[in-house]
């Protein structure tokens, strides 16, 4: 074959820039650590998300020292959870899958991008260094509300972050000289135990308790009031533990109008 | 002068005419939806509800990429067999009857897709007719069986235009024994051996999958299968687009140009190697996919980046043949020959800008392939710059140039408006690159592709430089000037049409290579050979990730039903809330 | 005449994209044109093309293509 | 249609030295548009996907 000699420079230039493309992309991956979507985790028949220990209920959780879980469902036309709310300054892996058609879940400004098929299960870890919001959106169309389909991802300070939930009841009614008794239940997703305090109020009446709750558990707390000091009628509560609080009402009623209104407490 | 196309060949020339008419009606279609689309996106000018809006880019895709560009091309390569092999068909019926299926074909599947329009669109084979799944219909969103039916059919059809020119060449071979195949003929036959090969995989995926799916003779599927065979097709089918503009610059480019192609046996190895190279690669498009491990993703880029070597040789190989045009043209100097090159002629200066923007939109496409990379772009507005600037530009700019040098020659009349043609390709080149250029840069910021609105309540894009607004102006403003632009186009083409009573005054012969055919070697012409190492490379490059994807979740995926995707947004909005509604309680 | 309508065309076709493109490029070194200077910019190169184009030659004038 | 030519040139006598000037300047621009692509939009627009440090623990 002749080959013009400007045109074998050229070939070898050539050659030069694709193996250099391939050296860049390879130096990305072994050199960065720049790691692919692929194909380690199972598959989940979409009709079994709901009964599934991960998908059933979508959130986040913390897997090791440093080290979160996002389970994120995509669905016409939202993301669960939503928001998404994760801890700067750790490794958060997202796994995403959809429950119905192919979705995308990509958020702007970020590499943060991958498809979310029914039946597989993306898995892409990630790593925020400050804290702020991001918005969430579906890059692939997936039906008529497709423009719609958005979420957020919070990103917190690692010292505000937590995975705390508070929860509290009383009774709604109690006859004077009853005690009001308030059931606070504290339950800590991280693994560190949590340290803090429990705040609570009735009417006027202020409850203090120090807590420790070990990682992965919950703990209850409860503070009794003296229906009589607070005397008849509606008193407000709330219970406060860092930045969660719950509130309520409870009302002590008469003990005719109790009788009359009997059987409302079963 | 030698005799004109029409006149040496009346019978082959009206298929060509057909074809074209085909491809120009999609044209002119597939550009109104893009400036709806255009004005839509950016919300300058809304006036098609937002659902609608996604009828309206099925329609741009479907219509642009699959009517347009294929209908061009049967045409145009039907020319370049007959013109080159100076021999019709075996059996014009046969012809004509390939062309009917593509026609009927896409008939069937604009029907389904414009029926999106309608408010109560009719039923059909046992469901609503629309298809409004876009053009990669990814199942499980479901579109009419008669969109599937279409497309299938027009498949069909370009299979049996692949054969027929085999059948030609075959005929040819026979009373021509030992001869080397003509340049033009031997584009077609790679080109075909390409499409064979790569549309294997949509066809199953249609076939096998999704028909039978949609019309519930099977009940489930697997998505990623069927998006994994699509993509086989699918960056195959991007070659298939560009393949008739690289015909159209190896043969007729240098001639426009003044001069000779630079090397013949440069241009069968860089057909040759589209032929090897572009099915093997289609998992580039699947990067961020979860089911496919990493090893095959990293296979498939590199695959790619060595399908960058024939765009790299073709960039000098036509270069060079402009300049030798230039040169004989009296052209001095390292960089004045440019100026002794035709720009008054708009067909040639129609490629030379259409190879300009390919060679730069190329760039983009290595940032696609660039595997990891692909997570800055992958479905952002990026992609569609990327698409504009290849098969918008690089192809379609090539065709309509190559249109004002061929349809004289097919209909025996002067084209019309010489000046306004020239007009007409230097607009579209600056349509273009003000078009792209914003898609570019919002795809950067991270906009998505494939929405009726990228403006989210929860969130703003950060734009660094200038302001979302400015962008949006820019890309409507460049959808405009393309739009405007091929109406010019349709306008010109009508006019020439019926500009009867007129001799053309195009000089129809093609000048021999500079290097031809008998400095390369015969192997090349072996095309049986290189068709084995295709498939061979095919099977090397998909057979285990395939294997992979079914030993995971099954051939059929697990119980995966159809969602058809109905224009009552509500409803489906209503589907979301109740699963809310059963996880909250 | 300078140069031939054609290339003149193309001229001010290729300004144009040199001036999107570039204004994109300075950009990434933090040199931001705002969109009405970079319009008043497009005019006064268009302008300055077509002046220089249509300016007589002096002595005989060349008609190239 | 235009095509003027006022001299016949061979293959063997023609340099294509103009081509392979401007295909060094598309050289050089594909290089300098690949870094900056690479390592300035792509590596600066974090966060990217990584692998975890510890992959085993979790499997």
């Amino acid at each position: 074959m002749r080959i013009h000699q400007y045109e074998k420079i050229w070939i070898a230039g050539a050659m030069i820039l694709i193996v250099g493309f391939i050296v860049t992309i390879t130096y990305g991956s072994v050199g960065l650590g720049i790691t692919m979507i692929g194909d380690e985790e199972e598959t989940i028949a979409p009709d079994e998300l709901n009964d599934d220990e991960q998908f059933g209920e979508p959130r986040v959780e913390q897997v090791g020292e440093n080290e979160y879980a996002a389970y994120v469902v995509a669905q016409t036309f939202i993301f669960q959870p939503d928001p998404i709310e994760i801890p700067a300054n750790n490794e958060i892996t997202f796994y995403v899958t959809s429950r119905d058609v192919i979705h995308g879940f990509y958020v702007p400004g970020t590499n943060i991008n991958a498809m979310a098929i029914p039946g597989q299960v993306a898995e892409l870890t990630v790593e925020f260094d400050e804290p702020g919001e991001h918005g969430l959106i579906c890059h692939e169309y997936c039906g008529s509300g497709h423009h719609t389909m958005e979420g957020l991802i919070v990103v917190q300070s690692e010292d505000e972050f937590d995975l705390t939930e508070l929860s509290a009841e009383t009774p709604d009614t109690v006859a004077p000289g009853e005690q009001i008794q308030l059931n606070a239940t504290v339950e800590n997703g991280q693994l560190e135990p949590l340290e803090t305090t429990v705040n609570a109020e009735i009417g006027d009446q202020t409850f203090q308790q120090d807590l420790t709750v070990d990682g992965k558990s919950t703990q209850n707390v409860t503070f009794t009031a003296d229906s009589t000091q607070l005397g008849v009628g509606e008193h407000d509560w709330t219970v406060t533990v860092d930045d969660y609080e719950e509130t309520g009402t409870v009302e002590v009623v008469s003990n005719e109008t109790d009788e009359q209104a009997g059987g409302d407490e079963s | 002068m030698t005799a004109l196309f029409v006149d040496e060949y009346p019978a082959e020339a009206r298929l060509v005419k057909a074809a074209f008419l085909s491809s120009f009606i999609a044209f002119g279609i597939g550009a109104l939806f893009g400036i709806i689309q255009a004005l839509h996106r950016t919300d300058i000018f809304r006036f098609i509800d937002s659902i609608k809006y996604y009828t309206v880019l099925t329609g741009h895709g479907v219509f642009l990429v699959i009517a347009f560009t294929i209908f061009f091309l049967v045409g145009l390569y039907q020319w370049a067999v007959t013109d080159s092999l100076e021999r019709g068909p075996v059996d014009i019926r046969f012809t004509w009857f390939w062309y009917g299926l593509m026609a009927i074909g896409s008939f069937l599947a604009a029907i389904s897709i414009l029926a999106g329009f309608l408010e109560q669109p009719p039923m059909v084979l046992g469901a609503e007719l629309r298809a409004n799944v876009l053009f990669t219909f990814y199942a499980p969103l479901e579109a009419n069986p008669l969109y599937y039916i279409g497309l299938a059919l027009f498949l069909v059809g370009t299979w049996l235009a692949g054969i027929d020119w085999f059948r030609t060449w075959w005929a040819w071979r026979d009373e021509n024994p030992g001869e080397r195949i003509p340049l033009r003929t031997f584009m077609v036959l790679t080109t075909m051996m390409m499409f064979f090969l790569g549309s294997v995989g949509v066809i199953v995926s249609i076939l096998v999958f999704i028909l039978p799916w949609s019309l519930e003779i099977t009940e489930s599927l697997n998505p990623l299968l069927t998006r994994t065979l699509f993509w086989f097709f699918g960056h195959m089918i991007v070659y298939f687009w560009l393949l008739p503009a690289y015909l159209l610059w190896y043969s007729v480019l240098p001639k426009l140009s003044g001069g000779r192609l630079f090397s013949d046996p440069l241009a069968r190895v860089v057909f040759i190697l589209f032929v090897l190279l572009s099915t093997p690669v289609g998992i580039h498009h699947q990067y961020m996919d979860p089911g496919i491990a990493e090893g095959f993703k990293f296979i498939a880029m590199t695959n790619t980046m060595f399908l960058l070597l024939p765009s790299f040789l073709t960039a000098f190989t036509v270069v060079a043949s402009m300049e030798h045009g230039a040169r004989q043209r009296g052209g001095e100097g390292r960089f004045n020959w440019l100026q002794a090159l035709p720009w008054r002629n708009p067909a040639f200066t129609g490629m030379a800008l259409a190879g300009l923007v390919f060679a730069f939109g190329g760039f983009t496409g290595i940032v696609n392939a660039g595997m990891n990379i692909n997570y800055l772009v992958h479905n952002a507005l990026w992609i569609p710059g990327h698409i504009h600037a290849q098969v918008g530009t690089a192809t379609a700019l090539t065709l309509m140039a190559g249109s004002y040098w061929l349809v004289p020659q097919l209909t025996g009349n002067r084209l019309v408006g010489r000046q306004v043609a020239l007009f007409q390709v230097v607009l579209w080149f600056v349509g273009i690159v003000f078009m792209t250029n914003s898609m570019f840069r919002a795809g950067l910021v991270g906009v998505p592709r494939r929405t009726a609105e990228p403006q989210y309540q929860g969130f703003e894009y950060d734009v660094p430089v200038g302001s979302m607004g400015e962008l949006n102006a820019q890309l409507a403003l460049g959808g405009t000037l393309l739009f405007i632009s091929a109406m010019l186009f349709l306008v010109l083409m009508l006019l020439t049409v019926f500009n009867n009573d007129s001799e053309p005054i195009v000089d129809g012969t093609l000048p021999p290579a500079l290097s031809g055919p008998e400095d390369s070697p015969q192997v090349l012409d072996n095309l049986r050979l290189w068709f084995g190492i295709a498939f061979a490379l095919v099977v090397l490059a998909y057979a285990l990730p395939l294997a992979g994807i079914v030993a995971q979740s099954g051939l059929f995926g697990q119980d995966i039903p159809p969602f058809p995707v109905s224009s009552e947004a509500v409803m489906y909005l209503e589907f979301g809330l109740d699963y809310v509604g059963a996880l909250v309680t | 005449m300078h140069t031939s309508p054609a290339k003149l065309l193309i001229l001010i076709a290729l300004s144009l994209v040199i001036l999107v493109e570039g204004r994109t490029v300075l950009a990434f070194f933090g040199i931001n044109i705002p969109p009405l200077e970079t319009a008043l910019i497009g005019l006064v190169i268009i302008a300055t093309l077509v002046i220089w184009a249509i300016r007589p030659l002096r002595g005989s004038p060349t008609k190239s293509e | 249609m235009g095509s003027r030519v006022s001299r016949e040139i061979g293959h063997d006598e023609y340099d294509p030295w103009g081509t392979l000037s401007l295909i060094v300047i598309y050289f050089v621009a594909l290089t300098l548009m690949w870094l900056f692509t690479y390592f300035v939009e792509f590596i600066g627009n974090t966060p990217t996907v990584m692998g975890m440090i510890v992959p085993v623990m979790l499997g």
